[in-house]
């Protein structure tokens, strides 16, 4: 049987970028010190140990499911690296370097992909606040972006400097949930930085079946918003446009929308094999050759900044605090069946209370419909 | 944990002190309530179109915009799915939005929001982040209007936990819902029975206070049959229930999700008759899952089986034909007479 | 109480004009011969007389909501007459000239806003095939637009080269409905001509409510959909402008978006009052300046096509078919209570006929309830 | 209107002829019933997204980009409400386009075409318009999958006129109303249950076949008492059947909407005991219509209080406790254990 495979269309490179493929500079790099640039590499390498590891974790059925960054990590670090403390984030499930830049602790990033309770969670992880604020994850796409600019309305309303940043893929712009909150970010100028890390998969969807648009930062004139569009494998270039946008948005004049330009080098997520649907063979070189974090390091080796021993020494630590998470997830007892009951409503309703009784007694090997009288049951 | 959830949830409604009134219709208590929560808290903004300079369709907000300024009283783009989502985002950041959807059949393309973030914002967190918001729903029958500005299915909502569903049946009533409807932590759908915003008045205090969001009213206490219904229906109801050969107790719900289940099975196991009495279509209307209980938990009190005096199972129709659709006094009575006429 | 008014904001006009205010020429016309430029004056004068014979019949609660198109006509009109027969039309409420310029029969027009069940005009009326067709008119805004984009895409799957016209208002464009018909567009590039009728209202919400964006023109680029901006009062410009598009559509290259600048004149509908919110006094008479009927009939009678006894003879035979529609209309008996039953789904479920018959029962003075077995009844 | 309608509801299941079969599992079977039907009928498309060149998440539609084209098998952009909405269009141009859904829990941003469109279309133009088109969704949970991928919301569809909501239990059941309900004149949801997508084979006639989209199926007789299902849970039902002291009657509703009433009520009028038993919540479930259809029409045949044997009244759970939360074997077999003990 025949079978049909997408042929890619590679994007315009027509875009801001500042650090070259080889790790050259084309223009001034932003302003960041040594340990600033070092925090930044940090990450990158702590988001690819990490995601190894879940990875493995996935394999042998330790965690249920794994999306990675792998090959976008410019993206979301550049532009969480952009934010002040007190800003918030608002995230999809392709933002690790995000989460681990402003200190999520990665026990939690584990944690929350066992698909555990979310009560479980919060009740046996310690959860510290982190100097930016996180929305939840949530699986729905399209969701974090209406969220979030009604988030970011309330600063604007109650004119208060706090930046909300949210991201969303390329897929996701074809969601009604998108353009919903474009448009009211445009209409109440809310301090907000609207991100589409434009991976060019959404699936097995390249980009190019999502829109019609050549690019997806040309659709924020629909919305009468600014737009930046940048090479997303470049964490200068994204940083540098995230922080400018963000400056914007804490000075009062409103939102952007930016497109990052990278690409997916693995599958969507650990049950996705993007064999079935795209010959990545020259593809994958292609991008490999623009890889986010090989770039980086070339740069920072070049300046001096980075040398083989603290590099090792940077692996070291984060091997261990992956480890460590690793420990405290795999100490994390599964959730009480009951907890399917909490966090749902306020106040204990006769349904919940009966319910609950139900359970409680099916566990226990006890007849749960044996009450005929809705007076309950007496065990 | 809000503290005064309970408080909340359980206002002893005989507390309250009706020492100063006004009489007033259901559109007005909307209003007043409005006005008087908005003055106690400065975390409440509304959201809607419609609902600015104009006041809503429904004069609901009339004059708040005037009065609170356009950061609270917030007239939005033309889309419901925007306007749920932004006011989420609020509601995430500590606020306490209300926005107004302007007809219950323009609720679906919000769905999205609805289903992805009102309801789940809570679970998700694990119980981190609250998500205190009342959506206000105009909504029902009787008006000859357009197609989807009549329509009653609530049931979309009382299927899906994390939200409290709550409809008011008269302007008092009205007040005290909608007050601690905005008050509670949780998201609540505030159902508005549009039908009955004007014409018919009643004294409402004019102090603010709760009714509680968990807890059926007894209408009118009777021996032989209960019937169990809310909002427009409940006047019809009574209507009925002066002309029927039969002692009529009637139950106007309130709270449609989580329903007060000991009130419904006290009543009907006293009298062994029940009624459900509802605007909606029949099949999947909450009347099914009122029967289903009562089978369930009061089968042997039963002297009839249960009768659902409802829509039938099609689209709302044409003005020429919405009275034979809608549910009226004659259609419970109806179902009244026939339980009573069952015998075993 | 202090009272709001929105301030209105007058949209940029340097959009594309063949016909100003005054009636004169900015540039060539279209090539319309007398015939055709009679038949656009005709659908002008006949929409506004029986869109006034509907605002008196709704008065006297004959017909129950009635929406004008006062001021706006050029617009639907002009697109209207760029489309040829077999093509299709998703229209909104606000279209009376589109619709009777392809001959929807004026008792259809007035009998759907009695409020009627469908069917019963459906089969008291005699409903004649247009030469252009038409979707049935529906109340949810945005719904249109995808489904008309669906329909254009039949056509490009099947090479046909029908050409679909989607109309829809400033509002209409917030919803995510829009947005999908939109993508749609450009990802099929389906020929598809989507006409934005500006009348910078929606109920009681100003086009600058809507967007952030200037026009809405450039709303298309987010779908990289080409897009033209005119003067929505100029049936010339109208015209014009649909009629590339749609030679675009034809030609198998794609969706057009065409913004069409125009105003509404009158209230949203007969339930609305536009004093509450709009303060038009003075806006009333800068677009009464503009009207588009006005400056066509200027042009037609400079031109010589159009004198006083044409214009008389023209308007009593509109008067006549409008009685005559208004006439038929009353004719049309209300429904048959069990219409409503019908036209659901194929074929007779139980629940449908156990529902009929206790409605026959409850019409009948019979207790519908008296069905203790599920056997039905036996009168 | 559509001759052959009637054929296609009430197709004659004993007519098949299963001379020649394949051993396959459901989502095979749903692969071959498009395959045959587009095959079959030209103006068939496909529509959905990922369901192209990787053929589906769960395979429903590999290979029939490569046999039928991109013009056929249609991937979209990521828009339920597009696909539903676009879906529309090409039906009110006489085709029959079969969108797939990915999940049912991403039906949820389509809300407003399903209810403005897809459900309207035919009595909006009193039956000038017919909308023959069958979407695809595949539903429920034990799949350890993310939030929304485990969702069992069908009560949204039933409660709603004008379409109907067909599921099916086994590869043959699949394939035989699958095919009917791409040939019937009625919009249709058609609900796959994914849990057993895979895993559970029979043998199922190569040639195309129509099931009945208007009658329930007994899967097997019994006197005690009737266990009312569908999906993956009627082989559950059959499991518990085996271990109970009772002799059960399952019946398999395959079209939830309209319910084959007749079918039900004789069935409980002749056990007396009835137990319901699905996947979704229980507040508004289709169970409650079930038990308030037989209280209404079957009381006095009733032995016992009707119990349903459902969801709780929750999100879907974390994978660490979803086994707690699904229906199974179990909790069917106590149930009807506690009809089967009741005495009045
Ligand atoms: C409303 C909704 N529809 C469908 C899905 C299933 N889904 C999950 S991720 C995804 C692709 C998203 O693509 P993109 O936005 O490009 O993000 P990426 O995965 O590439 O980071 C889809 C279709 C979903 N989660 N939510
Ligand atoms: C989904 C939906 N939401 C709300 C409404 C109520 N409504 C009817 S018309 C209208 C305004 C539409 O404005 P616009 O698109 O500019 O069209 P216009 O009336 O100006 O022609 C609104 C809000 C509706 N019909 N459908
Ligand atoms: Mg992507
Ligand atoms: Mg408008």
């Amino acid at each position: 049987m025949a079978h049909e495979m997408w042929t890619e269309e590679r994007p315009p490179e027509d875009f801001y970028r500042i650090l070259d493929p080889n790790g050259e500079l084309q223009t001034d790099p932003p302003e960041l010190d040594e340990e600033e640039l070092l925090k930044l590499y940090r990450t990158f390498i702590a988001t690819r140990i990490l995601e190894e590891k879940m990875l493995n974790m996935q394999r042998s059925g330790e965690v249920s499911l794994v999306a990675r960054t792998l090959g976008e990590e410019a993206t979301p670090l550049g532009c969480a690296a952009a934010l002040q403390p007190d800003d918030w984030i608002f995230y999809t499930y392709r933002q690790t370097p995000a989460l681990l830049y402003w200190k999520l602790p990665m026990v939690e990033v584990i944690a929350s992909a066992t698909g555990r309770e979310p009560e479980t969670i919060a009740e046996q992880v310690d959860t510290e606040d982190t100097p930016v604020n996180f929305s939840p994850d949530y699986t729905p796409i399209g969701t974090n972006v209406v969220n979030g600019v009604g988030a970011a309305m309330t600063d604007a309303f109650n004119d208060r400097d706090t930046v909300t940043m949210v991201f969303t893929g390329d897929g996701s712009t074809s969601q009604g949930a998108f353009h919903d909150g474009m448009n009211f970010a445009g209409v109440f100028d809310v301090p907000a930085v609207i991100v589409c890390q434009n991976n060019q998969w959404a699936i097995s969807e390249p980009a190019h079946r999502q829109t019609g648009s050549e690019t997806f930062a040309q659709k924020a004139d629909a919305y009468g918003l600014p737009s930046a569009r940048v090479d997303g494998n470049d964490v200068f270039a994204v940083y540098e446009t995230a922080r400018t946008a963000v400056e914007r948005a804490r000075s009062g004049n409103g939102a952007t929308f930016i497109e990052c330009v990278t690409y997916r080098m693995g599958a969507h997520n650990t049950s996705d094999n993007p064999n079935r649907y795209r010959d990545d063979s020259e593809q994958r070189a292609y991008w490999e050759d623009r890889d986010p974090v090989d770039r980086y390091e070339t740069y920072l080796r070049d300046q001096g900044i980075l040398e083989d021993d603290t590099e090792a020494e940077l692996r070291d630590g984060i091997n261990d605090q992956v480890d460590d998470a690793v420990e405290r997830v795999r100490s994390i007892s599964t959730s009480e069946p009951e907890r399917m009951f909490d966090t749902i409503l306020h106040g204990e309703s006769w349904r919940e209370r009966h319910q609950r009784a139900e359970l409680h007694r099916e566990l226990n090997d006890m007849n749960p419909f044996v009450d005929f009288t809705g007076e309950g049951f007496d065990e | 944990m809000s503290n005064d959830l309970d408080t909340e949830l359980d206002t002893d409604e005989t507390a309250i002190d009706p020492q100063e009134t006004e009489t007033i219709n259901l559109i007005t208590a909307v209003n007043r309530t409005l006005h008087q929560e908005m003055d106690r808290d400065e975390s409440i903004r509304l959201l809607g179109y419609d609902i600015g300079p104009l006041g809503g369709v429904y004069r609901g907000t009339e004059g708040l915009l005037a009065e609170f300024g356009d950061k609270r009283v917030i007239d939005t783009p033309l889309s419901e799915n925007g306007i749920i989502g932004t006011a989420v985002g609020m509601a995430m950041r500590g606020e306490r939005p209300v926005p107004e959807i302007q007809f219950m059949g323009f609720f679906y393309p919000a769905f999205g929001q609805f289903m992805y973030a009102v309801v789940k914002m809570y679970k998700r967190t694990g119980g981190a982040l609250e998500l205190p918001m009342t959506i206000r729903i105009p909504y029902g029958g009787g008006v000859k209007a357009l197609e989807y500005h009549q329509e009653s299915t609530e049931t979309y909502f009382i299927h899906t936990p994390g939200v409290r569903v709550i409809c008011a049946s008269t302007p008092a009533q009205t007040k005290g819902l909608l007050a601690a409807s905005i008050r509670t932590v949780d998201p609540v759908i505030f159902l508005e029975p549009k039908k009955i915003y004007r014409g018919v008045d009643e004294p409402v205090p004019t102090a603010a206070y709760t009714l509680p969001l968990n807890k059926a009213r007894i209408v009118q206490t009777g021996s032989d049959v209960t019937v169990l219904t809310w909002g427009a229906m409940v006047q019809q109801a009574q209507a009925a229930a002066t002309d029927v050969d039969a002692d009529v107790e009637i139950v106007d719900l309130r709270s449609l999700s989580p329903l007060d289940i000991e009130t419904i099975l006290d009543s009907v196991s006293k009298t062994g008759r029940c009624v459900v009495f509802h605007e909606a279509r029949r099949t999947l209307g909450l009347g099914a899952e009122l029967s289903a209980l009562i089978n369930e938990y009061a089968l042997d009190r039963l002297k009839a089986p249960i009768k659902r005096a409802t829509g039938y199972d099609v689209h709302f129709p044409g003005h020429d034909i919405e009275d034979d659709y809608l549910p009226d006094d004659d259609r419970v009575r109806y179902a009244i007479e026939a339980v009573m006429s069952y015998e075993f």
